[in-house]
């Protein structure tokens, strides 16, 4: 018989490989019965702690981000890096990020990448999040905003990136993942459901790599059936996907033993500073590598 | 025995922050025969209607105690059944349902009610609005239904506070008579509390006048007009005398100011 | 009442003739729509900020037949009468026993009239860690956000009960249960009824609280979408649907009032 | 009024001595601590879920010492009165306007119905597009949940004044406009106060709404950002501060009527 | 010439939703003569306040006119004041302030206005009072002052519906003599409508009967008793006898159901 499995996404491009293993069956097939649920990033946590669902995918750092407060997950899988499809946005006149100091900027809420992704550029640039006014709003809203002529920056991703880009007037794209390549996701579940479904782990593993294994054959399939999940044409799916790179079983294997430590030992550091964890976990207390065996 | 004994009974009401206390009643004494139609009389404030809620039950006496038929009242009961000034027909309920209230309450069957009802209802001459509601009905026609709905219940006592006072004039009068025919043929005892001197004398055997507050009573006059009675008895020399005698005795008591 | 010559409709309280009212009420609906119209046909205001009543309609239209928006309406509704009901059915008995009971009231009111001003819509995040994201979650800020409300409303109107009644009902020998079963309540019952369509009218505001924050259908819902896509058509449409449903919800309540207390009427 | 003896506090109706009443509503608040303590203390529940009493104190007073919480309540609270009073400034003379002149009803009253059960709350996508994410869009969603409001109480309270004193001021030779401005208006005042004090409470439910989407301080802010740590007992302060805020707001309100409106009382 | 007269006035309401148009009142002439003392008697219903309320230009007639001092009627003001049963004090402004109000809508300046007041205050015995509000008054109080009130602003025609109606019996014989004191004083023409046969006919020079619904003036009866009247005036043979003449006239109008 099959594993209930509820998880926990956005309309972020960089799942839809989890929603096309749903709706073209692949989970199904290999013994999961998914349930996929739509939660914004800053309630995604609440839900895991309710035991609403067990599985989420989510920015690497929010998963240590989650662990330190409290809501245990651990990573299994890497999802896809962002090149291009997070950045931020500022009016035309802002020469650098330096000059935002004293500026608003539109950001979703602690926990979320992204302001964690402000927090890391504004780092870079020699500021700091108190050096700035940050107004919580999601990424939709924040980039909308914006370009109805509110605020002086926002962070966002795509596709409200590209409404931006479509409107030169109202401002640019001063920073993105390509300056800065350090949003990447992954998919997670928790300890519980881990140990007590080691099975169905590895089928989701299985799913995801067979997900992408469809994109690669059908593209123009599989980019409709991700499209319509929101309310995209395959085309401007395609458009989207291509500021991110999903990553295969071998990238992730990468990943899991080396890229994630470093990354860790820079984004630990910063979100104590920060003040949104209060201790850097182990990394090893974040990952599970289990299933790979 | 008598219908209705109060011994001492006085009442005094603790003070409202700050305030003194109001003494609403001094200690009175009063034995009512059985049958008897005893109407208070008084300015306004003096205690009428306390010394008739404390015969109800629905007051306590802060000294003495009422006797009714021999029991001591220590709450509000059947026995005893009450009219108000104010309409206090159940506005949820239609003149039949209003009128079998208590029978209802005591648990007697439906198809017993139904006889009952039916005979009060015909006695204070409501025939065809049994399933009218309260609204649907004038002053008059309310409190008539309230006599009904206290007479249902086959009280021993009567205890009217200035039932008529919100009428006019000529319902009054009208409502007068009424009364007096149910009284004769259904013999209860019966305490009354009016303003109007005419409607004291012309409904009462006994008439009692209370001084102002705090009360006490301070005439008790037998009225031996001959029943039963009507309107022109009002014109009667007896009766002008009797009212004349009345208004002196209450008139010292009311003030422009009170 | 008063009917007094001259000038007649300039005078304070005249009352205006069926007809006139009807056609004054339409007027500004329709000055309304004209001046919208106006300012955004006339490209007075960017389509971005504000959509014309005509793409409005559009929107509307297309989200009824190509997206369901019926679902999401009938998801809305769901939601917003199951949570006023649960508080309903909370509410009413204990508002009725702390109307009766003074004792009741004593140890309740306190702390009811302080719950009362806790925000439902701050609750989200709790209710998400302790019911989840799913129905219930929903449910429970309709529910939080009309219980108190109802019990202190309910509590104040039974205590408010005519004493003349009860007392005459006390006269007539009945009991202390009987006071509360066959006086305080159906003494109160109509305005018990009202209290609830009021709340319910303020149940409707705080359903679309909880469909903004994290939820996958609903108008509330349909709305945060839309805010992504910059529709304002979508937007407007979605408030004006909600503000008929109340309207609709208000005059149902009402009719059905006016039919259960036929002996209320004015 | 009623004074019986025996079982007297089971009595429906029966009041209870004030000391009485103080010490029973004392008694729940220090149950409803007790039961809270032995579910967070005794590990009944998961300090994840639900922060016990002591966390909670701890967390308001780390937020009152060390993150300048007292200016998020100010900012709020800022917030609030601002929309009020600009919503008050508008709907009240507005409202007179319309209970006075039955023309201004005919005109507006349709529409203010209608208007009353559009959502505050999802105008904030709206008015985000409109009014940015600074003072302004918060206002307005004060603005708009309470106007509507106050102008259809208002216009009701007006409109309901007693037709007896009106008729009386007319036959002591008052005009027209001497009816509404020493009639209609002081008769309503008291009432219009009255409504004032009811939609302000309403308002501070509104205002976290307005800050839980787009903004930058607030109580609303803090409970945001609370969510990402988990802080459940950050949560709970906030929504308590909100909850006494309340109470006490008012409280001050009911003080102002009675002051101002001496010859009303009861 | 005659202080009001009313030539053939009517009133029939419209028709309410599916309903029959109310007849309120059959068209009625009269004559009132300067300084008379005109009462209004009749049941329930027949159009008393409607008659009175057209004269004072609150509610317009259907057919006919009234004109006062020869001018015909369009609006209430101020030359004719009214007094009715309902306490229509300003309950926001103190005694005083309710005397003055008329003088105040008339632009009088407030030095001017305060003699005035001071003047009724005495008139009507409420020294003391001035600056009390409505509520802390009683209803006997609060209907001295809206008599007050209405004489501030000195009009020709005093017109008074009810105005005792909600006092109990004895502060309403202690107003009927105030009143006639302050009317034979002022000598204002007075048109006063009451249900109480005996305070018609203690109060005027001239009592009219009116039938029941549509109203129409069935008996018109010039009370000759001499004044001033005090109540033991009640106690007259001439009064009864006149008394039992207008209750026969009133009582054929009146029913139990009506
Ligand atoms: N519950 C109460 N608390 C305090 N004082 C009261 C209460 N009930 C009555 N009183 C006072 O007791 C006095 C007597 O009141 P009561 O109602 O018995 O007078 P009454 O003779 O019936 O007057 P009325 O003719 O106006 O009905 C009054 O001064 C009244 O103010
Ligand atoms: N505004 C109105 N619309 C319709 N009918 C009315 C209106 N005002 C009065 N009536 C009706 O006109 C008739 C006469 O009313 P009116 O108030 O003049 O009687 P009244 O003699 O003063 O009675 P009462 O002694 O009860 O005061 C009544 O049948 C009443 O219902
Ligand atoms: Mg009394
Ligand atoms: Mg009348």
């Amino acid at each position: 018989q099959s594993t209930d499995v509820a998880i926990g996404i956005s309309g972020w491009t960089g799942f839809a490989p989890l929603t096309l293993a749903k709706e073209a069956g692949l989970f199904e097939k290999n013994g999961l019965n998914v349930e996929i649920k739509k939660i914004p990033q800053k309630d995604r946590h609440l839900a895991v702690a309710s035991g609403a669902i067990q599985c989420a995918a989510t920015t690497v750092e929010t998963f240590m981000i989650w662990n330190a407060n409290g809501v245990p997950i651990k990573q299994l899988f890497q999802l896809d890096m962002s090149y291009g499809a997070d950045g931020m946005v500022v009016r035309n006149e802002t020469g650098s990020i330096a000059d935002l100091k004293g500026k608003t900027i539109a950001a979703s809420a602690p926990g979320t990448s992204p302001y964690f992704v402000l927090a890391w550029m504004l780092d870079a640039n020699g500021l700091s999040l108190d050096d700035v006014n940050v107004v919580n709003l999601e990424p939709s809203a924040a980039a909308q905003a914006f370009v109805a002529g509110q605020n002086d920056a926002a962070m966002t991703y795509e596709p409200y990136l590209s409404t931006v880009r479509d409107n030169p007037s109202a401002g640019k794209i001063i920073a993105t993942t390509l300056d800065y390549p350090i949003v990447m996701d992954t998919f997670g579940c928790t300890p519980d459901f881990i140990e007590a479904n080691p099975e169905a782990v590895k089928a989701l593993a299985k799913s995801y790599y067979e997900a992408l294994e469809m994109i690669e054959t059908d593209q123009a399939k599989a980019y409709e059936i991700m499209g319509a999940d929101v309310k995209q044409s395959g085309e401007d799916f395609g458009k989207s996907a291509s500021f991110l790179k999903w990553q295969d079983a071998e990238a992730n294997k990468a990943f899991m033993e080396k890229g994630i430590e470093e990354f860790y030992a820079k984004a630990g550091p910063l979100l104590e500073k920060i003040g949104i964890i209060k201790s850097i976990p182990e990394t090893s207390t974040l990952i599970d590598t289990s299933w790979m065996n | 025995m008598s219908a209705v004994e109060i011994k001492n009974v006085g009442r005094v009401f603790p003070a409202r922050r700050g305030g003194e206390p109001t003494v609403a009643l001094t200690p009175v004494s009063l034995d009512i025969a059985q049958n008897e139609f005893v109407t208070i009389l008084g300015p306004s404030g003096c205690g009428k209607s306390t010394l008739l809620r404390i015969v109800g039950g629905l007051d306590d006496p802060s000294t003495g105690e009422v006797l009714v038929n021999g029991i001591r009242v220590v709450g509000p009961g059947s026995d005893r059944g009450m009219v108000f000034q104010s309409y206090t027909l159940f506005p949820w309920l239609t003149v039949a349902e209003n009128i079998a209230f208590g029978l209802r309450e005591k648990g007697m069957p439906k198809s017993a009610r139904d006889g009952v009802v039916q005979d009060y209802v015909r006695k204070v001459g409501l025939n065809g609005f049994e399933h009218h509601w309260p609204r649907q009905l004038s002053g008059g026609m309310q409190q008539r239904v309230a006599i009904a709905r206290a007479l249902a219940n086959d009280p021993a006592i009567l205890l009217m506070d200035e039932p008529f006072g919100a009428l006019d004039n000529q319902t009054r009068g009208l409502m007068q008579e009424l009364l007096l025919d149910i009284w004769q043929s259904e013999r209860k005892t019966v305490l009354f509390v009016t303003h109007d001197i005419e409607e004291a004398i012309f409904l009462a055997s006994r008439c009692l006048a209370m001084s102002a507050r705090p009360g006490r009573i301070k005439a008790d006059v037998p009225i031996a007009l001959p029943y039963p009675r009507d309107y022109h008895l009002k014109a009667d020399p007896t009766f002008v005398d009797l009212k004349m005698r009345m208004t002196e005795e209450i008139r010292g008591e009311a003030t422009l100011v009170a | 009442m008063t009917t007094i010559r001259r000038g007649r409709y300039l005078r304070p309280l005249q009352p205006l003739p069926g007809a006139a009212k009807l056609a004054f009420g339409f007027l500004f609906f329709a000055l309304f729509v004209a001046a919208w119209g106006a300012a955004t046909f006339g490209g007075f205001v960017s389509p971005l900020f504000l959509a014309s009543p005509l793409r409005m309609v559009q929107e509307g239209w297309s989200l009824l037949t190509e997206y369901n928006f019926s679902y999401d309406i009938a998801v809305t509704i769901w939601r917003v009468v199951g949570g006023f009901v649960l508080a309903a059915i909370i509410a009413v008995p204990l508002g009725i026993a702390m109307g009766a009971w003074k004792v009741v009231e004593a140890l309740l009111e306190p702390f009811v009239s302080f719950a009362r001003y806790l925000p439902a819509s701050a609750f989200i995040p709790l209710l998400i860690l302790w019911a989840g994201i799913g129905e219930t979650q929903k449910l429970l800020v309709i529910f939080i956000g009309s219980v108190f409300q109802i019990i202190l409303m309910v509590a104040f109107t039974v205590g408010q009960t005519r004493r003349d009644l009860v007392e005459a009902a006390y006269t007539l020998g009945a009991s202390d249960l009987g006071i509360v079963k066959r006086v305080l309540i159906p003494a109160s019952a109509p305005q018990i009824a009202e209290t609830l369509r009021l709340v319910l009218g303020w149940a409707w505001t705080y359903v679309i609280v909880a469909e903004l924050i994290g939820s996958s259908s609903g108008i509330g819902h349909m709305i945060v979408d839309s805010q992504a896509m910059l529709n304002t058509g979508q937007i407007i449409f979605g408030i004006i649907v909600i503000g008929i449903i109340g309207l609709v919800s208000d005059f149902l309540f009402k009719a059905a009032n006016r039919r259960l207390f036929p002996w209320s009427l004015a």
